[in-house]
């Protein structure tokens, strides 16, 4: 008991611990590996980032023939952009990705 | 008069759902029965659908909190069934963030524990100063919970030089608190009243059942994988392994903070030996007839995977061994004999871990379909 | 017939419910506050108290089908009621309570234990182990805090020679605070842990120890039945602390600072802030104890401390 | 203890054995001689089984045991005939192996004669027949 009081005691003027995290934000140190973004000039629709997906998260877009991301099956893993031979996906720093529709939690 | 009071699936002192059938005489404990098996997702038999490169990121996703233990256990068995040696760099790499994730686990159990004696200050202080180790990890991997640090042959990412200055400090400050957390903890008489000679396990029953990790070792069974199988980089690092003779849950609390000094130690001296160079060889995605076991340290204990490779780029079978498992049937002569007031503390004091426990199920993982009972279940069961 | 009327008014305005309910919830909300402070986080706003007694008089009020009935429903609605009685007992704005009887003093130590006595008859009757249990808990909690605290009263009557607060009161208020009296200052430790215990505070929330048995004897109630519960409880903060000031810390007298008046009102109001506000602190930086270890340390400690000051007096 | 010095405690119930590295051995042994294998071992004061794995191995049922010898790890093989999957249980010898049998049996239908608490562990309350791990398994 008598270790902790002063602790305790100098607690009630210091500023809390707790960040109020909608109003207040943490910066994300740079490397966060949140939502991969495509760069659709680079990419040469070569279907590597499918094939090392560990989720099969990523299909081709018929159209385009450029990768789409599920983002409610990708786990975040950045096998992706390792894999991209011409760095075309990147993971950025972007990590509040909730969404009421299923459908729009995608990243192309 | 006995009767029976059911703990879980669903209750407060359980963090995560089991069910424990504990048959009480007034307040004390008479018998206790387990059941397990709530949070199935066919794991195992998972890891055998899916290539070794896809499988790396299902093991990491067994648990939570000792993502990278198993993470790195799945590596180190499939380098030894590919018969791979990794670059020194890597080595040093995995050490030191399973070295951090020792310290993140450690203080997240002492907040559990520290919740479940209902000292709910020294539970906030826990979890304020584990945020400072998760800021490390986050800052070295990229994630809070799945570093993905290892990849099959070495590890994903290089630790950069302007990390060091942070990691250093992040470590001054932790080793600071748990040092003051020590104090705290060896000295408040509520945690004495409530912790010693508590679910006491004795050395004899600790090596009979098999226990493993920070819980056998609170026992005084001197038994510690970094060093009776060593791995990455341990067999280069000093370190020291912390035992206590009495067994009770306050060893426990020792040992564990103890523990977390001791990985401060080893990242420092990891940090200041490292070698540079590559830090992955490639592995080829088929691996020839093989089997090989690996263990690892995890947190709690000792984790065992085993797995057995047949020429195609998919295992034969896998086996995962998490800690936990082998740590409950240690929990029966714990409660026996002791007051339900206790059963919380007990039960934590083994650091469970239910997720990695129950890696087996039958729900489908490409459908994810689950029973639905009907109401006629519903009422039995509620019986 | 305006005997009646002033009964009323002071049994639904001042000093009971409408001003003790108010009050009460606020010092909880404060308490709550700093608690959370002394955690390093910053907690609900002081008035969250408000909120959730309001929110749950708004919820579904469920009863277990195998629960009895009666005392399930009568439990709650009693507590609040002797509650708020103690309120009028109290001297909350002068020597002078708002319901003079004889020997107050009795009154008020039996009044205050059937909040307790409701919650244990509440979960005996919710036919719920963790129910029966708390309860259980409950009981023998009550007889380790009782003794030191009715000990630790008889030796402040003993030494006043009357078993009326308002006579307390008045004693104080000529011969200074009984807490400066160092005969007493055992007692005053003494009914200190026995309110830490009273009020299910840790170290001593046994009954309700949230991981072992889930909310103890309240654990099957909800809605406007578990709100009646909270409001007593809350409630049960304030008449014990109140208590306490009238016993050892003068109770409501008014003062004066730089020639303004303060009023008795404020006066007992801070002092009932203190006393809240050290049980906060001693919540922060113990854990819970276990029943054996709580009722062993009351019935040593705790009764030894009372048992010194009754002697010194006598 | 080295990987070497385990295989001589039970060279005498081996069928085969072989040692991987200083801190890995592996052995077959068979359905008569395995609890001797396992009683030479707990003689050698080996006392943790780290775990017991069922394998499905198209006519025959591998069970291999884990076995924490001081510094290596034994893995101890027995092959069981799917056709009459029973073994005697080792739970007198090594007392926390209870669990890991419990797993085996259920996932895939190798009987332990002898188990103080045979009951279901992983597998639902009504989980009516068939074992998850066995290769013909089809939900």
């Amino acid at each position: 008991m008598p270790r902790i009081l002063p602790e305790v005691l100098r607690n009630v003027l210091r500023k809390p611990a707790t960040v109020k995290y909608p109003y207040e934000r943490i910066e994300p140190p740079e490397g966060l590996r949140g939502k991969p973004v495509v760069d659709k000039e680079k990419c040469i629709s070569c279907g590597l980032c499918v094939r090392v997906c560990p989720n099969q998260a990523i299909t081709l877009n018929e159209e385009t023939k450029k990768p789409r991301t599920s983002l409610s099956r990708c786990i975040f893993c950045g096998e992706c952009a390792d894999a991209c031979p011409v760095k075309a996906i990147t993971m950025t720093k972007e990590y509040e990705l909730a969404v009421y529709d299923k459908a729009q939690a995608i990243s192309e | 008069m006995t009767f029976v009071v059911p703990i879980g699936p669903q209750h407060p002192a359980l963090l995560e759902p089991e069910h424990f059938r504990f048959e009480v005489r007034g307040e004390e404990i008479i018998d206790v029965k387990i059941r397990l098996g709530y949070m199935h997702r066919g794991i195992e038999r998972g890891l055998m659908d899916r290539t070794y490169y896809q499988g790396l990121y299902l093991a990491e996703r067994i648990c939570g909190i000792c993502s990278h233990a198993h993470n790195l256990c799945f590596s180190q068995t499939v380098e030894r069934l590919a018969g791979v040696e990794i670059p020194d760099r890597a080595r040093y790499i995995r050490t030191i963030v399973a070295e951090l994730e020792r310290i993140h686990s450690h203080l997240l159990w002492a907040g559990v524990a520290a919740h479940e004696i209902g000292f709910i200050t020294l539970f906030m202080l826990f979890w304020r100063d584990r945020e400072h180790v998760q800021d490390l990890l986050e800052m070295i991997s990229g994630n809070r919970c799945y570093y993905s640090m290892c990849a099959i042959g070495g590890t994903r990412r290089d630790m950069r030089p302007e990390h060091l200055p942070k990691i250093d400090r992040g470590l001054k400050v932790l080793e600071k608190a748990t040092k003051h957390y020590v104090s705290v903890a060896t000295s408040d008489r509520t945690i004495l009243a409530r912790c010693e000679n508590i679910g006491v396990l004795t050395k004899q029953d600790a090596r009979n059942f098999c226990a493993v990790g920070p819980h056998a070792r609170a026992s005084g069974v001197d038994v510690d994988m970094r060093r009776d199988d060593p791995y990455a980089a341990y067999a280069e690092i000093p370190f020291g392994v912390v035992t206590q003779s009495e067994g009770d849950v306050f060893a426990r609390v020792v040992v564990r903070l103890r523990e977390v000094l001791e990985a401060i130690g080893i990242i420092r001296h990891a940090l200041d030996k490292m070698p540079t160079g590559p830090i992955r060889t490639r592995v080829r995605a088929k691996i020839p007839p093989n089997e090989a076991t690996s263990r690892v340290e995890a947190p709690r204990g000792e984790l065992l995977h085993f797995g057995i490779s047949n020429g195609t780029e998919k295992p034969e079978r896998w086996r995962v061994r998490p800690p936990t498992y082998a740590n409950i049937p240690s929990l029966v002569p714990m409660f026996v004999g002791g007051t339900i007031a206790e059963i919380p503390i007990v039960l934590a004091s083994i650091d469970p871990c239910m997720c990695c426990t129950d890696r087996v199920t039958i729900v489908d993982v490409t459908t994810g379909k689950s029973r639905i009972l009907t109401m006629e279940e519903l009422r039995r069961m509620a019986r | 017939m305006t005997e009646a009327l002033s009964f009323l008014l002071a049994y639904l305005i001042f000093p009971g419910l409408l001003f003790t309910g108010a009050v009460s919830l606020l010092f909880v909300g404060i308490d709550r506050k700093i608690a959370a402070h002394m955690q390093n986080r910053i907690g609900p706003p002081i008035w969250q108290e408000f909120f959730d007694v309001g929110k749950l008089f708004g919820k579904e009020d469920i009863t277990p089908s195998s629960a009895q009935t009666t005392v399930f429903t009568l439990a709650p609605l009693l507590a609040f009621g002797a509650i708020v009685a103690v309120m009028l007992l109290l001297p909350v704005n002068s020597a002078q309570p708002a319901l003079v009887l004889v020997a107050d003093l009795i009154a008020i130590i039996y009044l205050l234990n059937i909040p307790a006595i409701c919650v244990m008859l509440g979960g005996y009757s919710s036919a719920c182990p963790f129910g029966a249990s708390g309860a259980s808990r409950y009981v023998v909690q009550l007889f380790g805090y009782e003794l030191a605290f009715i000990i630790a009263a008889l030796a402040v009557a003993v030494k006043v020679d009357s078993l009326s607060l308002s006579d307390f009161v008045s004693y104080q208020a000529q011969n200074g605070w009984l807490v400066l009296d160092w005969r007493l200052l055992p007692a005053l430790i003494a009914s200190l842990i026995a309110i830490q215990g009273k009020l299910l505070r840790v170290p001593f929330d046994i009954p309700e120890a949230e991981v072992e048995i889930v909310h103890g004897p309240l654990t099957e109630y909800s809605g406007p039945k578990l709100a009646l519960m909270r409001i007593a409880y809350d409630i049960e903060i304030l008449a014990v602390a109140g208590f306490i000031t009238a016993l050892f810390l003068g109770g409501p007298t008014p003062f004066n600072i730089g020639g303004v008046q303060i009023p008795g009102i404020v006066s007992f109001l801070i002092k009932c802030l203190a006393i809240v506000l050290f049980t906060t602190t001693l919540r922060c930086i113990a854990a819970r104890l276990r029943i054996d270890q709580a009722v062993r340390f009351f019935w040593t400690f705790a009764v030894i401390l009372a048992v010194m000051s009754l002697l010194l007096v006598i | 203890m080295k990987a070497s010095e385990a295989l001589e405690a039970i060279e005498n119930y081996v069928v085969e054995s072989k040692i991987l590295d200083e801190r890995r051995a592996i052995a077959v042994t068979d359905l008569a001689r395995y609890r001797d294998a396992l009683f030479a071992l707990k003689n050698k004061d080996v006392r943790h089984v780290s775990t017991i794995t069922g394998i499905d191995a198209g006519e025959d049922i591998a069970v291999i045991y884990h076995l924490h010898c001081g510094g290596s790890l034994l893995n101890l093989k027995v092959m069981v005939p799917k056709k009459d999957p029973r073994l005697r249980t080792v739970t007198d010898i090594f007392p926390g192996a209870a669990l890991y049998e419990r797993e085996v049996m259920e996932m895939l239908g190798v009987t332990f004669e002898g188990h103080p608490d045979p009951s279901r562990i992983f597998l639902p309350d009504d989980w009516k027949e068939g074992h998850p791990l066995r290769k013909g398994w089809k939900k």
